[in-house]
């Protein structure tokens, strides 16, 4: 670590305090600064695009080896038949390689959702009720409840009953306490991240500038 | 009354704004220290490494990345810190691919820099990063220097001498897996199921609960649950180290102890202001009550 | 050359199909809505076969699956390029219509082109992205480090303190869901830290009680994460999961084709 | 993970698998080849393991051989069972494995396709547990020789029949409530209050001349959220063509975006209101979550939009974009299936579609028969799922312990 901040240190820091004056209101220098990071962003996911995804996916494999990578010149091409959108008359020509594209992942996604939830959260919501304590039995039983009124309240095709609107309702209540649970667990690891920015402030940035170490 | 309940449900937000961020600089830059119990799993994992001798080898997987560095930051170096007074040898390596690396150079030089005797190679010993986390930790089961040819500074292993005597992990009398995310799991199923190394994990809060079944299996021999379980083992470094209670009580740099400060501070803060935007609410329908009943 | 059977196949689907489909396009204009659709069937059932079946040709190492995944994030690699011409397009525009804001717009396309800049000189250069052989950061990795990380660790922070105003407006008893929601929160909020033995501070005598209800109050909170919470979560869970596979399906047997604009239903 | 035989029993029966395996044991029958020679002598004072069977593992992408045996009664606690393999007609035995004693099962996953290989199985007492000790030194039992066995790829994953059967059973249900709905059914769908607001809103912001800002999350379209977020914007858009309002889509993903200017298009086309709809609407930010987030909040409180829709696959950003909302007094309405960032949009939105609701949206807003049966379908399912949970309660609870493990998938 250097005595005195490095000019890296000072942008990171002072960026830093432009992107949190936006808390207070927004002004020209968090306009700066956040149109400054929309374009590096974007600079950077060109680099990482390009360094991680065509060059060892597409160029190398091709260069290298390309008796045994010859197929991979067809998603080149899906690739550029993206672009024919910008030319009004063969604008539908991209829908082939939207088409492609979409469908795979949304047949793959389907792989996940009955295989890899449905069944798999059923197996888990169903407990036996008489193999524990009494205490068990009833967590297990509290579980299988919440589950179960939670998915009533997920019907939308028939009108709600007398029993079925108790049902519901006690599905919402699982819902909120979810809701405000899930929120209050997750305060620890925000107030961390914003621990480690004024940590980067105070130990890396003032306390060398005004000589403390 | 109403009025000021008014007043107080239509708060400008930034007031409380200002109230997080003074709640997070102030611990930082003077230590509260407010009180902390130690749990059991913190216990066991501190007294395991209390319990080896001098010249045995420990080993502290980094395997996160800078978002969770406040929390896991401080275990990895007060680790560090216990084996080094205890002439324990302490081999370094990183799986966390963004960073990772990054993490574990600027902790290590920050720790090594506090104990000036200490010599590179023969107390310690920095392996580098290396891609394929599952692979990698399979890897170093049965071949350390298969997995790692090299060390951060490129020398090969069979040159360093405290590699001499660890070849594999079964040389190694415990892992330390500092670690969010699936990398900690790696060291469980991977590590100690096949070359029977004890492991310690250290990961986020958020990632804790997972590894209560782990620790009641048997296959961990501690674990420090997120900040509070950092602060936790700074608690009991300080309570049996004279140096580390000086040293944690006077340091600037950051520490899991100010890191529950702040975190304690901050829900303080959130808790009260729910309260008061209740009484406040509350107090304002009955007046709306009594304001419509007349 | 390679001429496995899943590869050819692939080809054949997915190149040669295409091509027919455009050719035909020209002079059959229902053919260029019907054809994607025709294309985007095969696409989506390869994945969903794959899982049944285990045959090398489909699901191998090197099968139609796993090729088509690489295939696909080549394509998705190129997508990045659409976004940024658009980003070009609009501030250029604004900057040569000098539109209120419009040197915001040379801030932004500098950033763009400057690091995109070295991150194309790091691929042709071959130098890369990551470090140099003597060590030192590429001029690429030193604008991530020292512009592009800290602004993004910056804005992600910012979360400390929408929690809190999100907190304070929102947990507010207004009806039973509400308190519900709030009582949910405070009790998990206090369980996370050592909030009760903080508060007894002061007090020595009550520390070791303070000490056990923080405890107790700590073991509540785990329970609520894993058992309403859990719960809750397995229901939307299941329901979302049927929600999501009923709109795969209509989408690869092409009756939902609203993302092509080709209107929606039928 | 392919490990998941060893919960054998508490499986739903492998039909297939004894089949294939009588198949493989048809096919390579011993060729009468003379017992190989085995070395080093057998120790007659350790039991050698029975039952041993070679087979192909099913149900597998071939390269996989599976050997069970069973333990031999009084088997020394530091015993092992050694594993060696061969390639007839040779008769060079190369070891593979070691294993532990109650493991009883090995899968030999170096096999080759379509390779005739003969295992064979032993049991062996290391002399003294000492690293290092030369393995020849170790005294072993009488070996056991499997029937020649080769490996091929599979056409069913056996082990993968229950959701088979869940999936095709759901496709059958929606294909029949898809055509039931066709045919004239009237369905019916509950009020969903967060897509009555849709409307409301953007008839707000007509009034007041303000623009109506719709976030499609922040995944690509390999994500279904997106796509029916997709869907919804299609609405969204023909509503604000219909009544003349400004529209802004900002998009972190480029095929979302290409996808989302397509559908905003068609909807103005759709409206006849072509002449409104311009390029800049759907416009292309970054793709960094957090630098599409600053931006978006920025153009949130600097343009403020009267009504703000944040539906589909959101993140960590979920909080600040909405919170920022809220804080310009927009009605806010968000929508996600996945149930992590639901508590966030909960607290500061005015609506949330939750999980599911997302999905019914479109059948909601549009009413179109085929997604109004599909509707029906996910809640005839639904009922499924909660019969057969309940039931397992029940069944499980009187000691059926197999049943849960009719839906484990692997």
């Amino acid at each position: 670590m250097t005595p005195i901040p490095d000019i890296g240190t000072w942008i990171a820091a002072l960026l830093t305090l432009a992107a949190l004056s936006f808390l207070y209101k927004d002004n020209p220098i968090f306009r700066f600064t956040e149109s400054l990071f929309a374009g590096i962003s974007l600079g950077y996911y060109v680099g990482i695009t390009l360094n991680q995804t065509l060059l060892p996916n597409l160029i190398a494999p091709l260069t290298h080896d390309f008796n045994q990578n010859w197929d991979l010149l067809v998603p080149g091409l899906l690739g550029i038949l993206l672009y024919m959108r910008y030319v009004p008359k063969t604008g539908w020509m991209s829908r082939y390689a939207l088409a492609i594209f979409v469908a795979y992942y949304i047949g793959l996604d389907f792989t996940r959702r009955i295989h890899g939830e449905v069944l798999p959260q059923l197996a888990r919501a169903i407990v036996p009720l008489s193999k524990f304590d009494a205490h068990t039995i009833l967590w297990s039983l509290v579980f299988a409840i919440g589950v179960f009124s939670v998915l009533i309240y997920f019907f939308f095709s028939k009108e709600q009953d007398r029993i079925t609107r108790r049902v519901a309702r006690v599905g919402i209540y699982f819902l909120m306490v979810s809701f405000g649970a899930a929120f209050g667990f997750t305060v620890m690891g925000r107030v961390a991240l914003l621990i480690g920015r004024l940590n980067f402030l105070i130990l890396d940035w003032i306390y060398p500038l005004i000589g403390i170490r | 009354m109403a009025s000021f309940a008014d007043r107080l449900l239509g708060l400008d937000r930034r007031w409380l704004f200002l109230l997080v961020f003074i709640g997070v600089v102030t611990p930082i830059v003077f230590p509260i220290g407010l009180p902390v119990t130690t749990t059991a799993s913190t216990r066991a994992a501190f007294e395991y490494i209390e319990a080896l001798k001098p010249g045995s080898t420990v080993l502290i997987s980094y395997d996160y990345g800078p978002s969770s560095a406040p929390e896991n930051d401080p275990m990895a170096e007060a680790v560090m810190r216990q084996c080094f007074l205890r002439k324990i040898h302490v081999v370094i390596c990183a799986l966390y691919p963004l960073g990772g690396l990054q993490l574990a150079n600027n902790s290590v030089a920050k720790v090594t820099a506090e104990f000036p005797s200490l010599q590179y190679g023969e107390d310690y010993v920095s392996l580098g990063y290396k891609d394929g986390a599952a692979a990698v930790i399979k890897r170093m089961g049965d071949d350390i220097a298969g997995a790692f040819p090299i060390d951060v500074r490129g020398t090969p292993l069979s040159q360093i001498p405290l590699m001499k005597n660890v070849k594999s992990l079964r040389q190694v009398d415990v892992v330390l897996t500092v670690a969010t995310g699936i990398i900690g799991e790696y060291w469980i199923t991977q590590a100690h199921a096949q070359s029977g190394v004890p492991v310690i994990i250290g990961p986020t809060a958020v990632g804790a609960p997972k590894y209560y079944a782990y620790l009641n299996a048997g296959q961990l021999v501690g674990m420090l649950s997120g900040m509070k379980g950092a602060a936790e083992y700074e608690k009991l470094l300080a309570a049996r180290y004279p140096e580390l209670a000086r040293f944690y009580g006077s340091t600037r740099a950051f520490t899991a102890t100010k890191g529950m400060d702040a975190q304690t501070v901050i829900h303080v803060i959130i808790i009260v202001f729910i309260l008061i935007g209740n009484v406040a609410y509350m107090s304002r329908r009955a007046a709306q009550r009594r304001a419509g009943a007349r | 050359m390679n001429l496995e059977f899943g590869r050819v196949t692939l080809v054949v689907l997915f190149a040669l199909l295409p091509v027919l489909g455009i050719a035909l396009g020209f002079f059959v204009p229902a053919l260029r809505a019907r054809g994607p659709l025709f294309v985007a069937f095969f696409a989506g059932i390869i994945p969903i076969l794959s899982l049944y079946i285990p045959k090398r040709f489909l699901s191998g190492e090197t099968g139609m699956r796993p090729r088509l995944d690489q295939w696909l994030i080549i394509v998705a690699g190129f997508a990045l390029l659409l976004g940024i011409v658009n980003v070009i397009q609009n501030g250029t525009r604004k900057i040569a219509r000098r539109e209120e804001g419009w040197f915001f717009s040379v801030v932004l396309l500098t950033g763009l082109l400057v690091t995109g800049g070295v991150g194309i000189w790091g691929a042709i250069s071959g130098q890369g992205i990551t470090t140099l052989p003597n060590g030192a950061a590429t001029p690429f990795k030193w604008i991530a480090d020292h512009f592009f990380l800290p602004l993004q660790a910056t804005i992600f922070a910012l979360l400390a303190f929408f929690m809190a105003s999100a907190a304070f407006r929102a947990f507010r008893a207004r009806n039973t869901e509400a308190t519900i929601l709030l009582a949910a929160g405070i009790l998990v909020m206090a369980g996370r830290v050592p909030l009760l033995e903080f508060l007894a501070a002061p007090f020595p005598p009550i520390q070791p009680a303070a000490a056990g209800a923080s405890q107790a109050l700590g073991k509540l909170t785990e329970w609520i994460m894993q058992t309403p919470n859990g719960a809750a979560q397995s229901g939307i869970i299941i329901g979302a999961a049927l929600g999501a596979s009923s709109m795969a399906i209509r989408l690869i047997l092409g009756i939902e084709r609203g993302y092509l604009g080709l209107g929606g239903g039928e | 993970m392919r490990n998941g035989l060893s919960r054998a029993p508490a499986r739903p029966p492998l039909f297939a698998a004894p089949l294939l395996a009588l198949l493989l044991f048809l096919l390579f029958r011993p060729a009468a080849a003379a017992p190989p020679e085995t070395s080093p002598p057998a120790s007659p004072e350790l039991p050698a393991p029975t039952d041993f069977v070679a087979k192909d593992r099913s149900g597998d992408g071939g390269n996989a051989i599976l050997l069970t045996w069973k333990d031999p009664p009084g088997l020394p606690e530091n015993a092992v069972i050694q594993i060696r393999r061969t390639v007839p007609p040779a008769y060079e035995w190369t070891d593979v494995a070691t294993a532990k004693p109650g493991v009883q099962r090995y899968e030999d996953t170096t096999a080759k396709d379509g390779v005739v290989y003969r295992y064979e199985i032993r049991t062996a007492a290391p002399a003294a547990p000492a690293a290092g000790a030369a393995p020849a030194a170790t005294p072993a039992g009488p070996p056991v020789v499997s029937d020649p066995v080769a490996s091929h790829d599979n056409w069913f994953a056996a082990n993968r029949i229950n959701s088979f059967i869940a999936s095709a059973l759901f496709l059958l249900i929606l294909l029949v409530s898809i055509s039931m709905a066709k045919s004239g059914k009237n369905i019916f769908i509950r009020r969903i209050a967060g897509l009555n607001a849709i409307d409301e809103a953007i008839g707000r912001a007509t009034e007041i001349g303000k623009k109506v800002l719709y976030v499609p999350g922040i995944q690509s379209m390999d994500e279904i959220q997106t796509i029916a977020s997709i869907s919804i914007l299609g609405h969204v858009a023909r509503a604000t063509a219909r009544y003349g309002t400004d529209l802004d889509v900002p998009n972190k993903d480029p095929i979302t975006f290409a996808s989302a200017r397509e559908v905003v298009r068609s909807a103005y086309l759709q409206e006849g209101r072509p002449d409104l709809f311009r390029e800049e609407m759907v416009n292309y930010v970054t793709y960094d979550q957090f630098a599409f987030t600053a931006a978006v909040s920025a153009r949130m409180i600097r343009e403020r939009p009267a009504a703000i829709f944040l539906i589909g696959y959101f993140f960590a950003e979920s909080l600040i974009l909405a919170e920022t909302g809220q804080s310009t007094g927009a009605i806010q309405i968000a929508g996600q299936a996945d149930p992590t960032q639901l508590p966030f949009f909960v607290a500061t939105c005015d609506y949330t579609l939750i999980g599911e609701e997302l999905y019914a949206a479109s059948a909601y807003l549009t009413r179109e028969p085929i997604l109004l049966g599909s509707v029906r379908a996910q809640d005839i399912a639904k009922a499924i799922v909660i019969l057969l949970g309940i039931a397992g309660i029940v069944l499980t609870s009187l000691g059926l312990t197999w049943y849960p493990n009719l839906f484990k998938t692997q």
